[in-house]
């Protein structure tokens, strides 16, 4: 046969508590028990409490750049929520609720954005900090997921990343690797509509995101981000298939960026005011509440109480971030190297980087005999 | 005349240049209906289209790589990048492509584009916004660069830097993109690449520097009190050591202001090249103020990393007493 | 519907005259006239001989590393036999078959092979100079295509590149631009098993290298590379969608490299010989010798007497390069810049980057009076 | 101890530090079955297996960026860049990333990782296969860099490097790699980072070298017949300032060669140090003999090029007679 078909594929869109609140009970029943879910839904509000304070913070003067995160709750949540204590979540900018739950301390992403690097160490909960450079963090997963597979201590590396990032040559590569050296690796994109003011069909003119997965053999899927059941149904599946297989799954949840970009951005220049409106009624947190209601797991009471103990939980937050004692500058002599070389230490001591500041002794220094002057 | 941001004197240069070349165009990522992050490029989309104000998939690269498709084309590209700790995605493109298709061919194809890159720290930026790395690309052959600290220069070396026939990187010191306003010509002109500019005669000691430290260094020579002359390269590469070392050979004292780490810096090489021109009449060893070698650190130390005002008097002071 | 089939494909296979020399006519009849199917036949040998010579001369150190073309003639001939004048063929450096076809002088690649960058100045005939740098030339050929697409020329770019390439970045960067800015770009992997020692599989572990232009919503097909015919229809086929429509095309053509990677390479440190003897079987020119044997196109006679016209015209080109007049070193300064800045002419003119050496006057220059000296 | 080539204590070095320590594991293009193209691999793969041998795919950044999660994830790996030319596309995980993890998160995550990488000119090679980009990493702080110019040292060199909790870049002078053979003990031992190297002593004039020049500047010192110092780099950031400054309080001149392109060349690092620590002590102005401030040329032109013995000299007599 001179034309035959070789390679047959698809790609599947899941979805199970959709915008209107209905949930499909053949994939949804006993996915996640009723307290989690409450759980992840408290976990919600604190979260997105933190985003609006923190955005007040950055309009007051108080806090530098920062990137919301609000609408996009879900995909990082459900993560967090599948992934074992030993697994690593290597994140961009926009998935604090994921941080958060695995107990990464609030105040560090605070600190990160306040421009203060001790935002980024992090101790005991295997996540990386805030990746500024767009499309780095997903090497540095397969990295890390490949020296689980080397150490053979059972543990995955799961990675998230913008629309806008699956255009990088970075990403491409991450993804290669995996798929190549067979890494157990999750390769979550929320696709939130934009990247900047950048429209996703301008980073993937693909129908869909989900198939760039296809380019390297991966098992691809695209689900409603927006859903908590069926985000916690694909990254259980894709958790298993890198845990039991070695192999990486290619994730696009469809979400959306409620806020602006950063602060630094104003998306009224570049976006329909429909676009928005359509999407705020998507919001995650207004099907699960709903969800919760019509179960009977959560109260308007409950409610009120919850967003008094968001309120209590970010306002410490904020004021540890705000009372930790300043930075000095040896500190960024000092974490240069896990060593200081002479003239390093040099400079820190003296602040100087001209050679008579440093050494002002120099000054008195006598002419060799014989030197031409 | 108008009395123009840097900034604007940027964005009146593009427009002026498109206006009279159709072979200019604009590559970059949220340069389109957005204007850039910066607004550099404010109003050109509606101005002159979606095929000459392009917005850019989200990779550097690509940018860098299919500006210099462009420019075999025979087009005049303008791909920008959005910041300059950006600009490492780029780097193979950019050093080992733009700047070697003319040699590479023996002149056979040229890369005439102007790679526009925000640059510097002092903004309160998140990490990777606010680098100084234009000694790294003063070392590779075959780029010019300019970096201009005013706006009638911006607009004359963008004029300049567009209209020739090489790959150059127009670097823009964004701390003062709108610090403050200056006379600018409506007409076109240009301020010819390679040539640096004397901001201040003076006797004693030369400082030397370029981008938005110069601002900081006319501080420091009011505060003294001395007859210092401040030289603005302007053009990073070719450096033009003639201006330079003539101002040395007057003066005999000199120092070098600069953002970026010192060791390898361009302070090195103004060093290294003062102690070759002007040895015989050197009367203190040429100093360098510049950015410590760290990393530059998040923004709540970045004024402790910067070379301000403060450093250079010292500098000034040690120098002269030397 | 929880689960639902957003996006469906499939990758096919086209064989046309295949390796036992079976033709299917249906695809196949009128596809390419006799004459130029013969042509292209007698363009092959000289390409070979031109190869077997190129690799003597390495051998016998009259020339640099070079990297055999032999059994890869045909995906870049039956590019340059579609694409038009105004076109553009941007290579790596397996493509002798199509520059040649296109006019490029046989001495430039022989030039470049030698060390010599006038093999890189090429008049006249819309080609690139070989790629060295793995991935570097698709974003030109994307860059092109969009030059032309901006002037409205109606011309196209068509690019090649190796397996190995499409695991670099910039090969996802160039495939993305074109996808989503909607650009005449044609790119062929020529798939020939290896890069280097490292075989396909793990540059890409997908059932095949065809798919990786479904990440881009790109048309993507599999050829046989070694089949003129169908070689020539894919890339018509793509050509005319990228010259029509604006479309970037992806094809996988597979073949095999029957040579080392380069004269710098021994293959046998990591080939099996059996791969190899089953390759050769495949040799494009067998088959298509047999094929225009059979049609009466093609006799022994005409074989010796191409043969001998071969080794004509190949001496000659190798004359012509190796008399070339030696280059000085002024080439490389005055080919920097398109001017020469008075820095580089003092280097150039005193071939000394040494301040004393450049300018010895300086030896004598009087101290200023009043300097510490 | 044994006579080997420099390529051959590499493979050394290698084969016992991954004898004795699991975390080490190498990647690299065609590292594996086929010992990489230079053959510093050669046997490894037999000998440790393809999980700490392995083959990576043709993506530079790809196998920088991994080696990076590697490392963070307690390993030492070893990534190889097969030429120095094809830094390029790795070049933002490597300066971006690797470079600046430690300081990011404020000792939170090191990189410990070598990445090894054959560099400079003088094989006749094709494009991109002979460059010297030492001074553009030299300029990125978080980097150490090292560069052996004897088998002697690329064994101890490497051990340190692979044991140094910091990322370092092992630069292997290809020139070299099987020019000579030294004897080299079979037991490990360490070249400690940041100490060059008196390889011998005089009185009027330094030298300071690195890499395969190092050897050029030992014949043009032979043939000189004067009292000259030799240092050899050996590290080059951070550069041991110490040993050249007070060989150059000594000899009161000094010259630099390099191959890597002058203008913002290590030499101009070197120069300015020398002029800021030997002010005083100073006969001469530096004199940097390096490469030209041009693309390194296709090969027919390659010795063109690259400093020489007879440049070498040039410059020893004319600082000499200064
Ligand atoms: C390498 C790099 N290029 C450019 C930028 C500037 N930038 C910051 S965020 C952003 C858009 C990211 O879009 P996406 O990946 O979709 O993530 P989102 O912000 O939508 O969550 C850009 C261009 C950057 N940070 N890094
Ligand atoms: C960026 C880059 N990395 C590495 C190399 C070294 N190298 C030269 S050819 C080659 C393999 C190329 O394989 P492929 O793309 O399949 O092309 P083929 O040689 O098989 O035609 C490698 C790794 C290079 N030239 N450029
Ligand atoms: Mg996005
Ligand atoms: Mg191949």
């Amino acid at each position: 046969m001179p034309v035959k078909t070789i390679f047959e594929t698809k790609i599947e869109h899941v979805s199970i508590l959709d915008e209107h609140g209905s949930f499909d009970a053949d994939l949804g029943a006993g996915l996640i028990p009723d307290e989690d879910v409450v759980a992840m839904y408290k976990h919600m509000m604190v979260c997105r409490h933190l985003d609006e304070i923190a955005f007040k913070l950055q309009r007051s003067g108080r806090m530098g750049t920062y990137p919301e995160n609000r609408g996009q709750e879900v995909p990082p949540l459900a993560a967090a929520y599948v992934l074992q204590e030993k697994d690593w979540m290597v994140t961009c900018y926009r998935e604090n609720a994921g941080l958060f739950w695995r107990g990464l301390p609030m105040e560090k992403i605070l600190l990160h954005w306040m421009g203060d690097e001790r935002g980024n160490h992090i101790d005991n909960c295997n996540v990386t900090p805030p990746a500024i450079a767009i499309g780095s963090q997903m090497l540095h997963a397969t990295g890390l997921a490949w020296s689980s597979k080397y150490k053979k201590d059972g543990a995955i590396a799961c990675t998230f990343f913008g629309d806008g990032a699956t255009s990088e040559g970075d990403f491409h590569e991450a993804a290669n690797f995996a798929a190549n050296l067979d890494l157990p690796v999750v390769f979550v994109c929320q696709n939130n509509g934009w990247a900047i003011s950048t429209p996703t069909k301008l980073e993937c003119s693909a129908p869909t995101v989900a198939q760039r997965g296809i380019a390297y053999g991966m098992d691809c899927v695209q689900v409603d981000g927006n859903d908590i059941f069926a985000m916690v149904k694909v990254v259980r599946d894709a958790v298993k298939n890198a845990r039991d297989n070695n192999r990486p799954t290619f994730i696009e949840a469809l979400t959306y960026r409620l806020g602006d970009h950063t602060t630094a951005d104003d998306a009224r220049r570049y976006r329909d005011a429909d676009e928005l409106a359509m999407w705020e009624k998507r919001d995650p947190m207004i099907r699960l509440r709903k969800y919760l209601e019509d179960k009977d797991l959560w109260s308007s009471a409950q409610e009120e109480e919850q967003l008094a103990e968001a309120s209590k939980i970010v306002t410490t937050v904020v004021k540890n971030a705000e009372e930790i004692e300043a930075p000095t500058s040896n500190d960024f002599f000092d974490c240069m190297y896990t060593d200081l070389s002479p003239q390093l230490q040099l400079q820190r001591d003296t602040m100087r980087t001209s050679s008579l500041g440093q050494d002002p002794s120099q000054v008195t220094i006598q002419p060799k005999e014989g030197a031409v002057q | 005349m108008a009395n123009l941001t840097l900034v604007q004197a940027i964005n009146l240069a593009l427009i002026q240049e498109m206006e009279k070349d159709s072979r200019v165009l604009l590559l970059g990522e949220d340069i389109g209906l957005n204007g850039g992050v910066f607004r550099a490029t404010e109003g050109l989309f509606q101005r002159f289209g979606g095929d000459r104000v392009v917005d850019a998939p989200l990779a550097e690269s690509g940018i860098m790589g299919t500006a210099i498709g462009l420019a075999m084309g025979g087009l005049r590209p303008i791909p920008e990048i959005q910041f300059e700790g950006f600009m490492g995605p780029a780097f193979d493109q950019l050093t080992n492509q733009a700047a070697r298709f003319n040699t590479r061919t023996r002149g056979g194809i040229t890369c005439p584009l102007t790679l526009r890159v925000p640059v510097g720290g002092g903004i309160h930026a998140p990490e990777l916004h606010s680098d100084s790395p234009e000694a790294i690309y003063t070392h590779t052959p075959g780029l010019k660069i300019v970096m201009p600290s005013s706006p009638y220069d911006a607009k004359g070396l963008l004029i300049s830097a567009i209209r020739d026939p090489n790959p150059v990187i127009f670097f823009e010191p964004k701390r003062i993109y709108r610090a403050f306003r200056e006379e600018v010509p409506e007409d076109e002109y240009m301020v010819p690449i390679g040539e640096a500019r004397t901001v201040c005669e003076g006797e004693e000691l030369t400082i030397v520097s370029w981008g938005a430290t110069v601002v900081q260094c006319m501080n420091a020579i009011e505060k003294s009190g001395k007859s210092i002359e401040l030289i603005d390269l302007r053009t990073i590469s070719p450096i033009d050591m003639d201006t330079v070392s003539k101002s040395v050979n007057k003066t005999g004292r000199c120092v070098v202001v600069h953002e970026a780490p010192k060791t390898c810096g361009l302070g090195a090489e103004i060093a290294a090249g003062v102690m070759e021109h002007c040895f015989l009449h050197l009367e203190a060893p040429v100093q360098r103020v510049c950015g410590f070698d760290t990393i530059m650190p998040y923004y709540k130390l970045e004024l402790d990393y910067l070379p301000d005002e403060q450093r250079i008097s010292k500098a000034i002071t040690e120098t002269l007493a030397y």
